[in-house]
């Protein structure tokens, strides 16, 4: 055998299980600049209408979705061989955990759902550039990059990576001006934030003298925390809170979600707030275990703050992409009440929640997606969801059943998550918390149901929506509503996943 | 043996009515006219036979009983479906049944011009009616007695509103049903408080152990025995719950002949003498019962002296004599009062189905000023009313005299002078009124429309054969019950009610006991002197009416100019309805608007279920107003939370 | 005492950020909202490397070179963002931005 | 018999399935399929009325199987008197509103149906759950259907009600279910077990603040349901907007599901903390019988009329409850069935005034027993159930309820005595306004008269009013053990607890003797 051969194949032995936890990024790092490539030597387009225009992308959404698939498939390959799985990966800039996998998961499961959705709405409403695609498998690759992150560097990369293509994404519909608008402001707010979150990682860092998660847990777990410590914490709750949109650091929110482009509002509602989420999680439960008694009063704050003013500004609002915003900050409360719980019980609250709420939202945000028309999306509750009911009944029901979950009825997701958060704030002694987790999940009871009220109890004033459903968005629509109700009715099994997981997040590397 | 038929006394009424309510346009008016009075008639033959067969017995073996099934069970509390048959409820039995059967047959005739529908759904109500009336009767237990109590109500409600479409009938027997109910009220309280302190409410366990559960006089006797009376004070129309009573006259004559005169009405006096164990044990409240009977029959009666509606009149009279019943067992006197039940329901159900024939003579004029001198249209209403009103009046030997007189010597006997004083006072009135009515109805010159005069015609036999029968029994119908004060005059004629009721009554009064039995003891003077005082009042009321109204019919006018203060009073009834109008049922109304529209749409759904949707929706106002789409406002307000985190981490 | 030490590197890039922040706070002009950003982003720079050097641990300077590249990948978009929204309102003011509220 | 619960309570989905499979249009179609599941369904579920062996273990027909074992919570199903009756009610009024909705229900029809059956699927749930989460989840589901039927099918307010109605329910549920959890982990505290079973959880003592703390959790979600004073308010507007069918499962079966929480849960979770309770809970009770009856008398509609003496009535069943006598109980049991029973029954009388009149304005009726004499008749029967008259049903309860109480708080039973004249004072006057008097408004001149199909929903109603009047043993023999236990666990002191419970196990340990066989008693 060729002796260079063989010396390649030396080193793929040696490279491959190094790779391994990677290997879903890699795979949506790699089908995302195929997408790009074949679009830019223009294969796999449609004739443009005209001379000299461009056509229809037709091979860059599927091989977003096959790469996607792919990559679900190889977080299933990696939970399989988690307890094998051994480490520590690239020094300890990757770790490979029951929770980050279960993210992973989460993760691309909103990205499948987002994909599936977006072919028909760009079709829709004439956006046809393959770089759509290509920024959608980025940003999901730099979601996994933080999901799985062991180091603060690795954090901020796949924060940036994901954030910078968001902020494309929220402005791609670049002539209108709210998606301008929407991007602008999730840009600006977006780098100011990168500045503190940045800031708290120097003030970390020089705390803690490494960026390696487990080395800082080591560095900071003797007490008393210094004042440059206890800053750069602070720094990194703003930076933290702002990705996953806790109050007041919420204020973009609203406007990015109702400027943004439906589709990747949902994909920023589940998988930015799911990414989010996830490097905080890991952090304040293994890092800055020690610090609980420092960071809880401040995240009780917030989440106090959050869940009260996301579900109290939403009961005005009209436009639904901005109900939901709200209603999606509200949920970042209820998150951070399993996060505060400080305890597995709350960690794998947290992760079943994060499950539940990426199917009822992408769901929800599924039905805005297909009751869209060419030219308008159609977001008015008043007005264009009045009625639809007896129009669109399989729509519509889908909507209430998404409604329902996102309030926290059963037998759905929404109420088993719901239950799962409670259960660890009552267990850690947070009843006041957990007393106001429900009553203002009492005050969302009223905006969504209000969108209920105008899809089956109003007459519709104005002409029907003629919508038809893509078969891709149906099968979306179907993984969502089998989801949410699976997830309610037969919780066992993942109730038992994220208990499972949770075990690997607190053994760290 | 007779027991095991007890059940077929209620049961053939009820016939009757799943008969005449489900079936009675089917078979017709026909049909329904035979089997109305039929199954009534048919419960008298089966209630005398097993009075005959009581009366075969030895005395202190008179008492039948039959348990049908077991009613309600749950827990300690249990109440059977059982009937009683003992000397006090088969008098009431033969009663019910017997003047029950006599006005079944007038009302075939009374109601004829009903259609066929109306025609069943009266004898429906009617039989319904008798049915619970027995139930009342024959209870073993005090549940049961209630239930017959309420159901006795509710046929009164449906039969008073029997002609609905006039919305003051329907009124009227709402009035009676709901005033009945605040007799009830009493009546479960009473219940209640006995079940606690019996564990039972059955006679069989309460009334012989009355005297060893309850202290004498002890509050605790008087509470039951005052609730129970509140109940009797609303069935039988005494103050202050007498004023559904009058108003009740709304209804079909024969309906006021049996419920409102001979037999619902008089449920109270009877529940209060089958009590009397309890009574026994609360001197106060017996003194109450008498104190309000005494009052009651006065008060009646002077409002009975100015009505002129006839029926009105025998209304009041009927609460008067209530009156005097409840003063007779107020005194203890039992079996006297029972006495006078019974007597009572001959003669007044008479005058009432008299009064009845004469309307249906007039076309349904009931007023006495358009009357008179109808003496010769109606010979037969005429004399049997006649009989009636001396009967009423307290002439020997009429019925009247010997029940009345015996509670007013019971009631000078257990030194009640006072009492006895008002008592008499009464009777003088009560002859007044009564030949008042007689003498306006029957005697003078007709006073109505010329029409009303052509059409003067006697009433069917179907009506007349009930008045005679009813008259026979006005006047014989005392001679059960003669004093021994006369009584051993006659050579020994024994009073046969009292000693027939002593088994019951016996226990726990010894004297009424020894007094029964016929023993002879000395009479004192004293008696024969209270009698002859009863017949002159008697008398002088009679010869007054007379004065009045046949000689001198333009002085009572004068009188009423004269004391016009005092006739207005009397004729607006002292102005109780008015009274409880204002303060009771307008406050009450009035409230209930407060409590629905400032509690529950002010206070609760307004200030605090509102009130709370208003704070959020203003705290939502306040939200968005910081969101004001503008990107400095956002970060300073992020700004904001980055500052008061340092601040807190730094300096907190 | 005159050495410049790690406690005044601390404080030249505290007064940066400070600077920087100050800057967004108060600027409209999106651009040089933008360049206030990139003064925060250096300020955070400074302290990286400050630390890395009293510490001896190269991490800090990896980052900076880092965070370098994210600045010019955030230059790229956001430059782009501004133009796309002058050319809706002519405009780079921040405050004309204002047709989502609420 | 090994699923006969998940049999009776799963079959109104597989209906609405089978439902949802007949075109839209076809509404006679839906309408008999409906009826005919419906009916298969009370029939199915009829047998438990003899299966049910009263004198036999604690829940009969008991299902247990894993759900979620992680939390610890068991699919776990079991009937005792109680829930037998309620169950029966409900299935027997199920086909009523379907036959009752024929005519009133004339939009969507199809999905109205499905909606009922999913409802009814909801309420046996409440009714057969012995794990505190399987009871919150079907708690909570039957909210939606409801909704749907006020929200969709109702009057002109009927979004405000029907949120109206989901917000007070939810705001209730939800506090409820942080005291579950709580309860939860004290399980958990004590022994170690994550559990959410009812028998578990009642079997350990819980510290009296503690407990106190929870039962006014539970409490609160089910006073609201009930609704007692002053948590009523969604009830009048609820009952109003809702189609007869609704404001029928509404008043008959899902109020109960307050008494029934009370009955089944709260109080015997928390005994200590309902007795301290008691005092104002039975206070609360009586300003609803007398202020229900109050408000009541004021109304100017008949379906509020009505719903204000839901309030009124249903303040009888609480305090029967407090009595924490077997004979207030009995009653209280019994008084939840009559109050299904005639009240159900009356607000099917007004869809029937409804259909005709299209208006619930008392004063827009009057004289209507001259042109409908039958509808007289049986109106006139549940009027006077409601008001308790002896002989029909309501008196059994109301009397049972008043005596029970009475020996433990003369009081206060005195007071809610007044209610029997109050109820008659606003359901004659009603009624005489309604149905008496001189026809005045032309449009009630030429009233049909009712047809076959509304006599056939009444005349099940009234046969029941009649026969648990005359008749209340078949019912109260079968409650009779359950209600026996229920007292002696409530009114236990807390120094007996242990050995009571080691009893109890011991108890259950035992093969029950009465249960024929082919029955489970618990494992």
């Amino acid at each position: 055998m060729n002796p260079e051969i063989q010396e390649l194949l030396v080193a793929y032995r040696v490279v491959r299980p190094a790779l391994f936890p990677v290997l879903p990024a890699a795979v949506l790092t790699l089908f995302g600049l195929l997408a790009l490539l074949v679009d830019v030597f223009e294969l796999g387009r449609t004739r443009g209408p005209a001379e000299g225009e461009t056509g229809t992308p037709i091979m860059a959404p599927y091989l977003a979705l096959i790469g996607t698939a792919l990559a679900l498939g190889c977080v299933g390959w990696q939970a399989a061989r988690l307890e094998t799985a051994g480490g520590p990966y690239f020094s300890g800039m990757v770790v490979l955990d029951g929770f980050g996998v279960f993210l992973s998961g989460v993760v691309l499961a909103g990205t499948l759902l987002t994909l599936l959705l977006t072919i028909g709405y760009c079709r829709r409403h004439d956006i046809h550039l393959a770089e759509y695609y290509h920024l959608i498998l980025m940003a999901a690759a730099g979601m996994l990059i933080m999901v799985l992150a062991g180091n603060l560097i690795t954090i901020f990369v796949g924060l940036e990576l994901m954030s910078v293509g968001v902020y494309v994404l929220t402005g791609f519909r670049r002539t209108r001006l709210r998606s301008v608008e929407g991007a602008l402001k999730y840009f600006v707010l977006g780098a100011f934030s990168t500045g503190f979150f940045l800031y708290g990682m120097a003030l970390v860092y020089g705390a803690a003298g490494t960026f390696d998660l487990a080395g800082i847990r080591d560095a900071v777990s003797v007490p008393p925390a210094s004042p440059v410590l206890l800053a750069g914490v602070a720094l990194l709750i703003v930076g933290f809170g702002f990705k996953v949109a806790l109050v007041p650091f919420h204020m973009w929110s609203p406007d990015v979600y109702q400027g943004a482009p439906a589709p990747v509002t949902a994909f920023m509602a589940t998988g930015v707030k799911t990414a989010g989420f996830a490097a905080f999680v890991r952090v304040f439960m293994s890092t800055f275990d020690g610090l609980a008694d420092q960071w809880i009063p401040v995240l009780w704050a917030l989440a106090v703050l959050t869940m009260v003013v996301g579900n109290v500004a939403a009961i005005r609002q009209d436009d639904i992409k901005r109900m939901l915003a709200y209603s999606s900050i509200a949920h970042a409360g209820y998150l951070l009440v399993a996060l505060i719980a400080h305890s597995d019980i709350g960690t794998a609250a947290f992760l079943y929640y994060m499950a539940a709420y990426t199917l009822m939202t992408m769901g929800a945000f599924g039905i805005v997606i297909v009751l869209g028309e060419k030219g308008t999306e159609n977001t008015s509750i008043e007005r264009d969801y009045a009625g639809i009911a007896w129009r669109h009944p399989l729509l519509a029901a889908a909507m209430a059943l998404f409604m329902f979950s996102l309030t926290g009825i059963p037998p759905t997701a929404g109420f088993v998550g719901k239950f799962a958060i409670l259960s660890a704030a009552v267990n850690s002694g947070h009843v006041p918390l957990a007393v106001l987790l429900v009553l203002t999940s009492v005050i969302s009871a009223y905006y969504y149901l209000k969108v209920v009220v105008s899809m089956y109890m109003r007459a519709s004033e104005r002409e029907p929506i003629r919508s038809q459903v893509p078969a891709m968005a149906a099968i979306a629509l179907l993984i969502a509503v089998v989801g949410v109700l699976g997830l309610g009715i037969f919780p066992g099994q993942w109730v038992e996943m994220a208990r499972a997981s949770v075990v690997a997040v607190t053994g760290l590397p | 043996m007779a027991a095991n038929w007890i059940w077929l006394v209620p049961a053939l009424p009820l016939a009757g009515v799943l008969v005449n309510g489900l079936l009675g346009r089917r078979i017709g008016k026909g049909g329904v006219s035979v089997i109305g009075p039929g199954m009534v008639g048919a419960a008298f033959a089966v209630s005398l036979w097993l009075f005959l067969d009581l009366a075969a017995r030895a005395p202190e073996a008179r008492t039948l009983s039959q348990n049908v099934y077991t009613w309600i069970s749950a827990g300690d509390f249990r109440a059977s479906v059982a009937f009683l048959v003992d000397p006090l409820s088969a008098t009431l039995m033969l009663v019910v049944t017997g003047v029950g059967f006599l006005i079944h047959v007038y009302s075939v005739g009374y109601m004829h011009d009903e259609d066929r529908r109306g025609f069943a759904r009266y004898f429906t109500y009617l039989n319904l009616f008798t049915f619970a009336m027995l139930v009342l009767v024959m209870a073993d237990n005090f549940l049961l007695l209630f239930v017959g109590w309420e159901g006795v109500g509710l046929c009164s409600y449906l039969l008073i509103g029997f002609w609905f479409k006039d919305r003051a009938n329907a009124t009227a027997g709402k009035k009676a049903f709901i005033v009945n109910r605040i007799g009830d009220f009493g009546f479960l309280l009473g219940i209640f408080l006995m079940f606690g302190a019996f564990g039972s409410v059955a006679f069989a366990d309460v009334l012989p152990s009355a005297a060893t559960v309850l202290d004498a006089g002890g509050p605790l006797a008087f509470w039951i025995c005052l609730f129970l009376f509140v109940g009797a004070v609303g069935k039988s129309a005494q103050i202050p719950l007498y004023v559904w009573l009058p108003d009740a006259m709304a209804g079909p004559t024969p309906v006021s002949a049996l419920i409102h005169a001979a037999t619902m009405v008089t449920a109270g006096v009877y529940m209060v003498a089958r009590s009397h164990a309890l009574y026994d044990m609360a001197p106060a409240v017996l003194a109450i019962v008498a104190g309000i009977g005494a009052a009651t029959a006065l008060y009646a009666a002077t409002i009975g002296l100015v009505q002129t509606d006839i029926k009105k009149v025998l209304a009041y009279s009927t609460i008067s004599q209530l009156g005097y019943m409840f003063l007779g067992v107020g005194v203890a006197a039992y079996a006297a009062g029972i006495f006078h039940l019974v007597t009572h329901a001959f003669f007044k159900a008479l005058l009432f189905l008299g009064a009845g024939s004469v309307i249906h003579a007039l076309h349904g004029e009931q007023d006495m000023r358009r009357m008179g001198g109808l003496k010769r249209a109606l010979p037969v209403t005429y004399w049997t009313m006649l009989a009636a009103t001396l009967a009423i009046a307290g002439i020997p030997p009429l019925a009247g005299f010997f029940s009345k007189d015996e509670i007013l010597w019971r009631t000078w006997d257990a030194g009640h002078p006072v009492l006895w004083a008002i008592g008499l006072a009464t009777a003088g009135l009560t002859a007044l009124y009564m030949f008042r009515l007689f003498f306006l109805t029957f005697h003078g010159s007709f006073r109505g429309t010329g029409e009303q005069r052509q059409h003067l015609h006697e009433s069917p036999p179907s009506m007349t054969i009930p008045l005679t029968v009813l008259g026979a029994l006005s006047v014989v119908g005392g001679w059960i019950g003669i004093p021994p004060a006369i009584g051993q005059t006659l050579g020994g004629v024994p009073n046969a009610i009292e000693s027939w009721l002593a088994p019951v009554f016996a226990d726990a009064h010894a004297e009424g006991a020894a007094h029964a039995a016929g023993e002879a003891h000395a009479i004192p003077p004293m008696e024969y002197a209270l009698m002859a005082a009863s017949i002159a009042v008697a008398l002088l009321g009679i010869l007054a009416a007379r004065y009045l109204w046949l000689t001198r019919p333009e002085l009572p006018v004068r009188i009423g100019l004269q004391f016009r203060v005092a006739a207005t009073v009397l004729s607006n009834k002292y102005y109780v309805d008015e009274l409880y109008d204002a303060i009771v049922v307008r406050p009450y109304n009035a409230l209930s608007h407060f409590a629905w529209r400032v509690i529950d749409e002010g206070l609760i759904d307004g200030l605090v279920v509102g009130g709370t949707g208003a704070v959020v929706r203003w705290q939502s106002r306040v939200s968005s107003a910081w969101q004001s789409g503008a990107i400095p406002t956002y970060v300073t307000v992020f700004f904001g939370g980055v500052v008061a985190i340092l601040v807190y981490y730094l300096f907190g | 005492m005159s050495e410049v030490g790690v406690g005044h590197y601390l404080t030249l890039s505290a007064i940066l950020f400070t600077i920087g922040a100050i800057g967004v706070l108060t600027r409209k002009n999106a651009i040089i909202v933008f360049m206030a950003i990139e003064i925060m982003l250096n300020a955070a720079n400074l302290a990286f490397v400050t630390f890395a050097m009293s510490i001896g641990d190269l991490g800090g300077l990896v980052m900076v070179l880092f965070v370098i590249a994210v600045a010019a990948a955030e230059a790229a978009v956001g430059l782009a963002i501004i133009v796309a929204m002058y050319r809706h309102r002519e405009t780079v003011n921040v405050e004309a931005f204002t047709a989502m509220r609420g | 018999m090994a699923f006969y619960l998940t049999t009776i309570l799963f079959f109104p989905i597989l209906g609405a399935v089978m439902l949802a499979g007949i075109p839209g249009r076809n509404r006679a179609a839906i309408r008999q399929a409906t009826l005919a599941i419906a009916v298969i369904h009370f029939l199915i579920a009829l047998p438990l009325w003899w299966l049910y062996a009263p004198g036999g273990a604690d829940y009969q027909f008991v299902e247990h199987v894993p759900w979620i074992d992680s939390l610890g919570v068991e699919y776990h199903l079991g009937v005792d008197g109680v829930s037998v009756l309620l169950t029966l009610l409900t299935v027997l009024l199920t086909p009523l509103a379907v036959l009752g909705s024929w005519r009133y229900i004339d939009h969507h029809v199809k999905e109205f149906h499905i909606l009922l059956l999913v409802l009814t699927t909801g309420m046996l749930g409440v009714f057969f759950a012995l794990d505190l989460f399987v009871f919150y989840v079907f708690w909570e589901l039957m909210l939606v259907p409801m909704y749907f039927l006020i929200g969709v099918w109702g009057g002109e307010q009927r979004v405000y009600a029907a949120v109206k109605f989901f917000l007070y329910t939810f705001l209730g549920g939800v506090l409820m279910l942080v005291g579950i959890l709580a309860l939860y982990f004290h399980h958990q505290g004590v022994t170690g077990v994550y559990t959410t079973s009812l028998a578990d959880l009642m079997a350990i003592p819980v510290p009296g603040e503690l407990q106190l703390a929870l039962f006014l959790a539970f409490a609160i979600a089910f006073a609201i349901k009930v609704p007692m004073f002053p948590f009523h308010t969604w009830l009048p507007d609820a009952h109003v907007q809702a189609p007869a069918a609704g404001s029928v499962i509404l008043a008959a079966v899902l109020l109960k599901m307050g008494t029934y929480g009370f009955y089944r849960f709260a109080m015997p979770l928390f005994p200590e903390a309902a007795r301290q309770a008691l005092p104002w809970i039975a206070g609360l009770a009586v300003v609803g019988v007398i202020y229900g009856a109050m408000v009541a008398l004021v109304q100017p509609n008949v379906k509020k009329l009505v719903a204000y003496s839901s309030v009124s009535h249903l303040g009888f069943v609480m305090l029967g409850l407090f009595a924490l006598n077997v004979t207030g109980v009995q009653g209280s049991v019994i008084q939840m069935i009559n109050h299904g029973i005639s009240t159900g029954a009356l607000f099917f009388i007004c869809g029937m005034l409804y259909e005709r009149r299209h208006t619930y304005e008392i004063a827009q009726f009057g004289g209507l027993s001259t042109v409908m004499p039958v509808f007289a008749v049986l109106f006139m029967i549940v009027t006077l159930s409601s008001i308790g008259l002896p002989g029909l049903n309501g008196f059994v309860g109301e009397f049972l309820i008043l005596v029970g109480m009475f020996q433990n708080h003369p009081w206060m039973t005195g007071i809610a005595t007044a209610g029997v004249i109050l109820a008659a004072y606003y359901m004659l006057r009603m009624f005489q306004s309604v149905m008496f008097g001189d026809v005045e408004i032309e449009a009630n001149r030429k009233l049909p008269d009712l047809s076959g199909r509304e006599v056939a929903v009444l005349l099940p109603l009234v046969a029941l009013i009649v026969w648990i009047g005359v008749y209340p043993a078949p019912f109260l023999s079968r409650t009779e053990p359950s209600v026996d236990r229920f007292v002696e666990r409530v009114t236990r002191t807390a120094g007996t607890q242990p050995a009571e419970v080691a009893e109890l196990d011991a108890d259950e340990a035992e093969p029950p003797e009465a249960v024929p066989a082919g029955l489970e008693g618990r494992p």
